[in-house]
């Protein structure tokens, strides 16, 4: 158990995430791509929390939740506008602004 | 020692099923759930990697509130009562995706490995929850401040943005404006 | 503690929170619609009104160990935050009264957020704090973007709700990857103090989170290839809107790069500099090029603000005082053409069902003195004499000559060639092209003509006069390196 | 003093037909009146001519002056004058201009009667122009005046050979005639280049050597050659014609195309210099000589038998130049100015009666024109060299020098010209003034009113007479000439009675039957063809509009087509960079994770 | 005199322009009386910087300086040399002959007139100004009006494309006015942006923190500056003077320009590309000047061959005048390129000698085209009948500009002819004088077409000479045109005062090569 190998995890889920984001249709899915990778990022912070013995990393992480919360609250409620205007929510489907 | 080992390297790998679980998953509420999951995991990782605090956080913010959320925003958007809700790929970007996500983890990792000049241990003790309290209020008191109003922010950006639309409204209603006028600018 | 209590340079923030408070007040008291305007009287005042006191009450000083410090290049760049809240407020509420009455108060809420966030983030010096700060700025605008347009019409709604998906959806996937850059950093350095930033040693992680921090600013700042969000949101948005969607958030990201990455990361240039300076030269090049050909006013505006980031980027790396001083300066010319150019926009086609440039024509003939400011804000964007916009444009070509990127000079000057073309293009139409069967007069109100006055005044009044600017910028940019 | 009123009245002479031709082109009014413009314009000219008259008479034998204004200064050092050098030599061609142009402005006063008034006042405008033009010709002080006149009575030339403009061919005529003489006056220029670059003056006199004065005096004699009609520049003279007569008169024959000769005697201490050049100028002279008489021979247009003929006595000028002899050119330059303004001017009676130049078309004009008859008799006669007519003296003199500095071939060949003079002299006079009458029927040719005969009968007595002044006129150029009786010039009047009798015994019956013989008709075959003005326009539809459409072409098309091109590839790759745009937010997702990865790959990397 | 002559020759306009947005729109008459009466206030203090100019002392006179960005050392130092003397000259001739010309405009003429007048006033500005950023924003300010001024009151020929080249030609629609508006604009911006290259890199390595054009003209460049600077230089203010691969903005702007633009345009714009090459690139970098004077002197000369050839084959009018520009062109940056006093003179004569010519061209041919309602010549014919005085005063241009003695272009084309003798390269000769002799072909052939020949057939029924207000510019120009040709030192001596003063420099340059 050292710091590398959480570094390790967070990247690897980070790109899990990012692989979600990627490739949902469902904005919804999308989210929850997203979610993973800022958990990722927590993770990686309390890696070096952990190892370093920094309080900053804790501190940052504590912002980084509520961050992506706040995110998350406007981007559902887009998800709902979404519903409501196009009645569906379907990211690959909202594609009628383009050159 | 190894079982604690064992329990760590199980705890990982539990981890990063679950999070292939959500995003390979076919049914989207099994997805969150399995996100609540993860989260969960997550937390349990943060007690072992001496952050309690956060790990309750964790549980608390995100498994109780982003999850539940989420739920709330599948059921407000289904297309029909009944329907399974399907979370589908788009065809075609899982390849590109795949290939995007193994370059980008390739690079971190590389990176990760090429580093050497990791810091070094801070002497003494490991932060608490009350170094971390103090931080947050000391250090980043003025950034926690700001984290209130960007939470204000997001919270008053969600209701004018979910809030039913206006112009559809009876002309009667529009006139006598002042009983449907919302007070969302209360919260 | 005493330190934490002094909120003397924390005034200018307080007084835009205050103004919210007030103007959520308002929006609460006035019960019925008529009132409802009150609010944006109420921002523009009160801006204007923070405005004016800035400059006899310009607090400098520290609070919290250093971790926010507003000096002489802080208070500048709020000045101008503040000038585009009250152009925008001025230039939007027609448009705001007719599409969105019954969200006047929201909206003008969430501009104010949105420009606390902006003016909090000049004195930010520590990286927890000019991420919030830079968050806050940001957030709203997805809300803001969403914000309906147009009444009962039900292409238009669905196109704004798209438009604030995109803009949303690509934001949102940013945002982490700069959050990743930004943990790296904030772990191999051990603190968030910028000024502990400065001592970090070079290494791979390092490196990594200092491309990652770019790539994920980079989205908000429209730089290539993250600029593809850009053109979809403008065109859906209202353009009084996108007239500070596309000015004030951007300054807001380029301080924030300026701040990590010329303050905080200044040891990593060797890095960086040369990543941006490519970045600078395919955003110039993608941006003009694909603005040319375009139908649509605000993607073609669109492209063309992606084209003035690659400007902004060849300031960025530029480095010091002097990169600063270039910097400011095009951020003040693009700020108030970019403004001037969105509003006149909006008052000339604004209430056409579609932004096709042919909406134009005629212009000169129906209101030769609209048309007339719109050809001032074009020529300021193409840079051309006598307008500000090519004091700036030269002033970032002498410093980035000076410091030895002679080819992005050569490019940049070819490419705003390149973007007179299509700025042309408007002005064609607006002054060659007969007005269509039927088109009318477009009606002005007082409060967009103050706007587009203001915006032209400083861009043609600057433009003949660009001393005192300079000299303004000189002193800001000095007290950035300080 | 005495100088100054010698210039003085040199400046009159110059400067009061230009104020004329400004006066006339500024007081519109006045110049579409017409007879007014043409009454201002010939009072005028009698002040030139009493100017030139009385200067000449002041200034004889006295030594030469110059005087000069700076012109043009280089470093602040003037280079070149403009200016008034009175001699000898001037002022004789002044007169000769004077009294030339006297004649025939006083002539077109009857000629140019018919014409429409605004168009009359134009002529004398021109006119007035003209006698400007060619005396500051005259009296330059050094080569670039007399550039600046030649260019300007080349100008005049192309103004009044185009004066009927309205007609296709007098204006393609016209045009020719400009280009011709551009096309040499190019020479003019570049050897005033050379003259310039290599002794730092203008002057007529300079010193050159060797290959730099072989080089510019060639220069200049190509645009001799150009303006006085020399082979193969001569193209332009017979398409003169086109022109009304008495222009015909003053310009191609008597004064402008001489000017060529006058720069050759003028020039001459440059000239001496160089005698490869005299060596090709006697020989373009020779054959000139030979070959527009050939091609005179066998001309229907009564005009253009005179201009070939103008043609073959600048030859015979130039050939006396080039033999060395530039006295001897100068003096037949004078009397062919009397002489051959005297055809001219008949011819112009002539055709003013029967409204044609077609000798086909004329005939037994004798019985109704006695005097102009008589003119064109006396013209001919000196043309032809008769013995006791001016032509006899000059063309004598030219023989003789010729003979002396070249030998007997260019002699030989020069003689064999003279006989063709006659021949087609007495063919034109005979055709024009005897044998049937054969205008036709509603013509009725008469005798011209007095203004037109008054003039005539002045030139005829300068034809008879001036051949009679040869020692003075030499006398007056610095030279020495007395006239004696001598081998060739005894062999020439033969050779011209040859050609009169055979004129005689082909015409004198026959009339115009007399072209019909085999000799002659073979001849016109082969002249009409003519070779030299087929190749002019071949080489210019062919080569200079081809060279013209492919420059054109390539403009259009390659040059700016590579600007369009670029334009066009340039909106191409902005279409292009859109279909990026697709519209579907994933594949911007992807792109911000493509610019993540390349920003990586190559941060990292680099 | 203490008046700030140079400051109003080149402000007057401006303040006319401003004055004019004041003036009620629907007064077209008074809208014309003030900008004629603008164009004559420069034109009477051009006179008046003539008269106070001492040329014996030379150098730069009536000076006057302001700062403007002292941050950035630039100033507006105003100050004239010979050579301004003589353009000031120029340019004032030129707008008062446009304004007059178009004095029958009657179509938004108020805007017109601005445009106009801001052009002119960036014309006088680069005449005048002695700080190279002022130098290039006047150039700029001159070079911009042109695009609306085209693009709105010009006339179209659209040119079909033939074969490969139809589709790109018709999408760009070729030979529109927007289209020429649009290539004109865009072809002399791509040369500013390389002049501004130039320039920043000369600011920085002078290293003198001023845009002064003494203290730049002085300063020492590196050997890579100057060898790349230079042709940069010739390519950028050569777009506007007609050189040749980049001349190709000229006939169908000139095309499409309307009257009194091309006039202006033709007659001073033009002139500024060139005044910029030497002032800029000759007297500044002179070394790298002298290395690429060989390829400078060819192209001039093929400019002055093309230029005259491709004239030759038009039949459009105003594509022939346009050509004629790039042909005579030529010859100014041939007599630059020869690096003699001779030349230079001869350069500098030949853009006023040319302006005038030029300018007279296109109001005349403006005066045709609105009477016949084309500019195919070959549908003309015979008009001189119905209008002599046009058809004199074009034979008078037309004159000029086959350099006869006695009007002003002989003067310069012999000054220049002369240069090519003295230069190195004696063979640019032969080109340049068979170019005046193409000159006289496409010249003559034009008149005679347009007007010679039988009379104006039945279509041509409302052709009427000039007269009134029209017969002002017509005369103006021709008197002009006779007047410097008969007595060129009525401007020759200062342009001659300046080139002594400048040309050494030079020639110290080439001599160290």
């Amino acid at each position: 158990m050292n710091l590398p190998q959480i570094l390790y995890l967070a990247c690897g889920l980070f790109c899990i995430g990012l692989y979600g984001a990627l490739t949902r249709r469902n904005v919804i899915g999308l989210l929850l791509g997203v979610e993973i990778m800022s958990n990722a990022v927590n993770v990686l912070l309390l890696g070096f929390s952990r190892f370093t013995g920094q309080v900053a990393a804790q501190a940052f992480a504590v912002f980084v939740m509520a961050l992506t919360v706040a995110e998350v609250v406007v981007g559902l409620a887009l998800v709902i506008l979404l519903y409501r205007t196009l009645r569906h929510t379907d990211v690959d489907e909202a594609n009628h602004l383009r050159s | 020692m190894s079982a604690l080992l064992v329990g760590y390297a199980l705890l990982l790998a539990t981890m990063v099923m679950l999070a292939l679980f959500v995003t390979l998953g076919k049914n989207l509420v099994h997805s969150v759930l399995g996100l609540a999951l993860l989260l969960c995991a997550t937390a349990i990782l943060f007690v072992v990697l001496r952050a309690p605090f956060l790990a309750g956080i964790q549980v608390m913010l995100y498994a109780g509130g982003v999850v539940t959320l989420m739920l709330f925003a599948i059921m407000l958007t289904r297309r029909g009562a009944g329907v399974e809700i399907v979370n589908q790929h788009i065809p075609g970007r899982r390849l590109p995706a795949a290939l995007m996500c193994v370059g980008l983890f390739g690079l971190l990792a590389r990176a990760i490995h090429q580093t050497s000049n990791w810091p070094a241990m801070r002497s003494g003790p490991l932060p608490t929850t009350r170094d971390l309290g103090l931080s947050l209020f000391i250090d980043h008191a003025l950034a926690f401040e700001v984290l209130g109003i960007l939470l204000l922010a997001a919270t008053i950006g969600a209701i004018v943005v979910a809030r039913k639309r206006d112009h559809g409204e009876p002309e009667a209603q529009r006139r006598y404006g002042r009983t449907t006028l919302p007070r969302e600018g209360k919260s | 503690m005493t330190a934490l209590l002094n909120l003397r340079p924390l005034s200018l923030p307080l007084e835009v929170a205050l103004l919210g408070l007030v103007l959520l007040f308002v929006d609460m008291a006035s019960s019925s619609l008529r009132y409802k305007a009150l609010t944006g009287w109420v921002t523009a005042l009160g801006l204007t009104a923070i405005l004016l006191v800035s400059f006899w009450d310009a607090p400098m000083g520290e609070l919290g160990g250093g971790r926010y410090r507003t000096d002489a290049w802080s208070h500048f760049l709020n000045q101008w935050f503040l000038v585009a809240g009250v152009l925008v407020t001025l230039g939007s509420q027609v448009r705001v009264r007719r599409t969105a009455e019954r969200r006047q108060g929201e909206y003008y809420l969430l501009l104010l957020f949105s420009l606390l966030g902006a003016v909090l983030l000049t004195g930010a010096r520590d990286l927890i704090l000019l991420l919030l700060c830079f968050e806050l700025a940001s957030i709203p605008l997805f809300v803001l973007a969403a914000i309906e347009n147009g009444k009962n019409n039900e292409a238009r709604l669905a196109r704004t709700a798209e438009g604030a998906i995109k803009f949303f959806i690509v934001g949102v996937v940013s945002t982490p990857i700069a959050l990743l850059g930004l943990a790296m950093i904030l772990g191999m350095a051990g603190s968030s103090d910028l000024a502990v930033l400065s001592h970090l040693a070079p290494s791979p992680l390092v490196q990594t989170g200092v491309l990652l921090i770019i790539a994920g600013i980079g989205f908000k700042l429209g730089m290539a290839p993250f600029h593809m969000w850009v053109p979809d949101t403008y065109q859906s948005t209202p353009a009084s809107f996108a007239a500070f969607l596309s000015t004030a958030p951007k300054l807001a990201a380029l301080v924030m790069l300026s701040r990590l990455l010329g303050s905080g990361l200044a040891g990593q240039a060797s890095l960086w500099v040369p990543v941006l300076a490519v970045g600078a030269g395919g955003t110039l090049l993608v941006g003009n090029v694909s603005a040319l050909g375009q139908r649509s006013t605000h993607r073609m505006l669109a492209f063309s603000g992606v084209g003035h980031i690659g400007y902004f980027l060849m300031a960025l790396i530029i480095g010091g005082a002097l990169g600063q001083q270039a910097l400011l300066f095009y951020g003040v010319a693009y700020l108030l053409t970019n403004i001037g150019a969105f509003i006149a926009v909006e008052v000339a086609i604004g209430h056409c069902e579609d932004d096709q440039i042919d909406q134009f024509a005629g212009l000169a003939r129906r209101s030769p003195a609209l048309a007339l400011a719109m050809l001032v804000f074009l020529l300021s964007l193409a840079g051309i004499p006598f307008a500000l916009g090519f004091w700036a444009k030269f002033y970032v070509f002498i410093e980035a000559w000076r410091s030895g990127h002679q080819l992005l000079v050569v490019l940049g000057a070819l490419v705003a060639v390149v973007g007179l073309y299509y700025y042309l293009q408007i002005a064609r139409i607006m002054y060659m092209v007969p007005p269509k069967e039927g088109a009318e007069r477009p009606v002005v109100k007082p409060t967009q003509w103050l706007a587009i006055a203001l915006c032209a005044a400083g861009v043609v009044g600057y433009g003949a006069w660009p001393a005192p600017l300079l000299h303004s910028v000189t002193v800001a940019a000095k007290a950035f390196v300080r | 003093m005495h100088n100054l009123a010698i210039q003085h009245l040199v400046g009159v002479a110059v400067f009061a037909p230009l104020a004329t031709a400004l006066f006339l082109a500024l007081a519109v009014p006045l110049r579409r009146h017409g007879w007014a413009a043409a009454y201002v314009s010939v009072a005028s000219v009698l002040v030139v001519l009493a100017a030139s008259v009385t200067a000449l008479i002041q200034g004889w034998g006295a030594p030469p002056v110059e005087f000069g204004v700076t012109w043009l200064k280089l470093s602040g050092v003037p280079v070149a004058s403009l200016g008034l050098r009175v001699d000898g030599l001037a002022l004789t061609m002044l007169g000769v201009v004077g009294l030339v142009a006297t004649c025939v402005q006083v002539f077109s006063l009857g000629y140019m009667s018919g014409e429409p008034r605004p168009a009359l006042g134009r002529y004398f405008t021109y006119h007035s122009l003209f006698v400007f033009s060619m005396n500051l010709l005259v009296v330059a002080p050094n080569l670039l005046q007399f550039f600046m006149g030649w260019e300007l009575v080349g100008l005049t030339s192309y103004l009044l050979i185009g004066f009927y403009y309205q007609k296709p061919s007098a204006a393609y005529a016209a045009v020719k005639a400009f280009w011709m003489t551009k096309l040499a006056d190019m020479g003019f220029l570049v050897g005033l280049l050379g003259l310039y670059l290599s002794t730092g003056s203008f002057a007529f006199n300079a010193q050159q050597t060797g290959l730099v004065a072989t080089a510019t005096t060639l220069a200049l004699f190509v645009a001799v050659m150009g303006k006085s009609a020399q082979f193969p520049l001569h193209v332009w003279l017979p398409n003169a014609m086109e022109g009304p007569t008495p222009v015909s008169a003053l310009l191609h024959a008597a004064t402008m195309v001489a000017a060529g000769v006058y720069l050759l005697v003028r020039a001459a201490p440059l000239f001496v210099n160089a005698p490869t050049t005299l060596h090709i100028m006697l020989w373009v002279g020779v054959v000139t000589a030979l070959f527009a008489s050939f091609v005179a021979l066998v001309q229907t247009d009564l005009k253009r038998v005179l201009a070939y003929s103008t043609c073959a006595q600048l030859g015979y000028m130039v050939a006396a130049a080039g033999a060395g002899a530039s006295s001897a050119a100068y003096f037949h330059l004078v009397t062919h100015a009397f002489f051959k303004a005297l055809l001219f001017l008949a011819a112009g009676s002539v055709i003013h009666a029967v409204h044609s130049n077609d000798m086909r078309k004329m005939g037994g004009l004798v019985r109704v024109m006695p005097l102009t008859t008589a003119a064109f008799g006396v013209g001919t006669l000196a043309l032809m060299g008769f013995p006791g007519t001016a032509g006899f003296f000059s063309k004598d003199q030219v023989l003789e020098v010729i003979l002396e500095h070249a030998g007997w071939a260019p002699a030989g060949l020069l003689l064999v010209g003279v006989g063709l003079t006659s021949l087609y002299m007495t063919r034109a006079f005979l055709l024009t003034f005897f044998g049937a009458q054969r205008c036709g029927a509603h013509a009725h040719p008469h005798e011209s009113p007095t203004s037109m005969l008054a003039p005539l009968v002045l030139l005829m007595g300068g034809a008879l007479a001036t051949g009679w002044f040869g020692s003075s006129l030499a006398a007056a150029t610095g030279h020495h000439y007395h006239f004696h009786f001598s081998v060739v010039g005894g062999a020439a009047t033969l050779v011209s009675f040859a050609g009169l009798g055979l004129g005689l015994l082909f015409y004198g019956k026959a009339g115009l039957a007399g072209d019909e013989r085999v000799v002659l008709r073979s001849l016109a075959t082969f002249v009409n063809r003519a070779l030299v003005d087929r190749a002019y326009a071949w080489t210019f539809s062919v080569v200079a509009l081809g060279i013209a459409r492919s420059c054109a072409w390539f403009d259009r098309y390659i040059i700016d087509g590579a600007m369009n091109y670029t334009g066009y590839v340039s909106l191409l790759a902005g279409r292009r960079l859109q279909r990026f745009q697709t519209g579907n937010v994933i594949d911007y997702v992807a792109a911000v994770v493509v610019g993540t990865l390349m920003l990586l790959t190559w941060g990292l990397f680099q | 005199m203490n008046w700030p002559l140079l400051g109003i020759t080149v402000f007057a306009p401006l303040l006319t322009a401003l004055v004019l947005m004041i003036v009620p729109a629907r007064t077209g008459l008074w809208v014309r009386l003030v900008s004629l009466a603008g164009a004559m206030t420069s034109l009477v203090t051009s006179v008046l910087v003539a008269r106070s100019y001492d040329i014996a002392r030379g150098g730069l006179q009536l000076v006057e300086d302001y700062p403007v960005v002292p941050q950035l050392g630039i100033r507006l130092h105003l100050a004239v040399d010979g050579w301004g003397v003589s353009l000031l000259l120029l340019t004032g001739l030129i707008i008062v002959a446009g304004v007059l010309a178009t004095f029958t405009l009657r179509n938004r003429e108020r805007e017109f007139y601005v445009m106009l007048l801001i052009l002119v006033a960036g014309v006088f500005g680069v005449f005048v100004v002695q700080d190279l950023f002022l130098f290039f924003l006047f150039y700029e300010v001159a070079v911009l009006p042109m695009y609306l001024l085209i693009g709105i009151w010009g006339s179209s020929n659209k040119v079909p494309g033939a074969g490969p080249f139809k589709k790109a030609w018709s999408i760009l629609d070729v030979g529109g006015r927007e289209y020429s508006a649009m290539k004109l604009t865009l072809m002399l911006l791509v040369g500013s942006a390389l002049i501004l290259a130039v320039m920043i890199a000369m600011y920085l390595q002078a290293g003198q923190g001023t845009f002064d054009m003494e203290v730049l003209g002085k300063a020492h460049y590196s050997h890579n500056l100057q060898l790349i600077g230079f042709p940069l230089l010739w390519w950028g203010f050569g777009s506007l003077g007609g050189v040749f691969p980049f001349h190709t903005w000229s006939p169908d702007g000139h095309a499409s320009a309307p009257t009194a633009v091309s006039m202006l345009h033709a007659g001073v714009l033009m002139k500024l590309g060139a005044f910029g090459v030497i002032r800029v690139g000759f007297m500044m970098l002179p070394e790298g000047a002298a290395v690429w004077m060989p390829l400078v002197g060819g192209i001039a000369v093929l400019n002055v061959l093309y230029g005259a050839f491709c004239a030759l084959r038009q039949t459009d009018l105003k594509y022939i005048i346009a050509y004629s520009s790039v042909s005579h062109m030529g010859v100014i940056m041939l007599g630059a390129a020869t690096l003699t006093v001779s030349g230079w003179n001869g350069a500098i004569y030949q853009m006023f000698a040319h302006g005038i010519m030029t300018g007279l061209f296109f109001s005349l041919v403006g005066l045709v085209y609105e009477r016949a309602h084309t500019r195919n010549v070959l549908a003309m014919g015979g008009f001189a009948s119905k209008m002599p005085i046009v058809a004199t005063a074009f034979t008078l241009a037309g004159l000029s500009s086959l350099g006869l003695p006695g009007t002003a272009g002989f003067v310069s084309e012999f000054l220049v002819f002369v240069a090519t003798f003295q230069s190195h390269h004696l063979w640019w000769a032969i080109p340049a004088i068979l170019g005046a002799f193409v000159t006289a072909v496409y010249v003559l052939r034009a008149v005679r077409r347009i007007f010679w020949g039988p009379g104006p057939s039945e279509e041509f029924h409302d052709l009427r000479d000039a007269h009134g207000i029209e017969l002002g510019a017509i005369m103006l120009l021709s008197a002009a045109i006779i007047l410097f040709g008969c007595w060129p030192r009525l401007v020759l001596d200062y342009v001659d005062r300046a080139t002594v003063d400048y040309l050494p420099r030079s020639l110290a340059a080439q001599g160290e090569k």
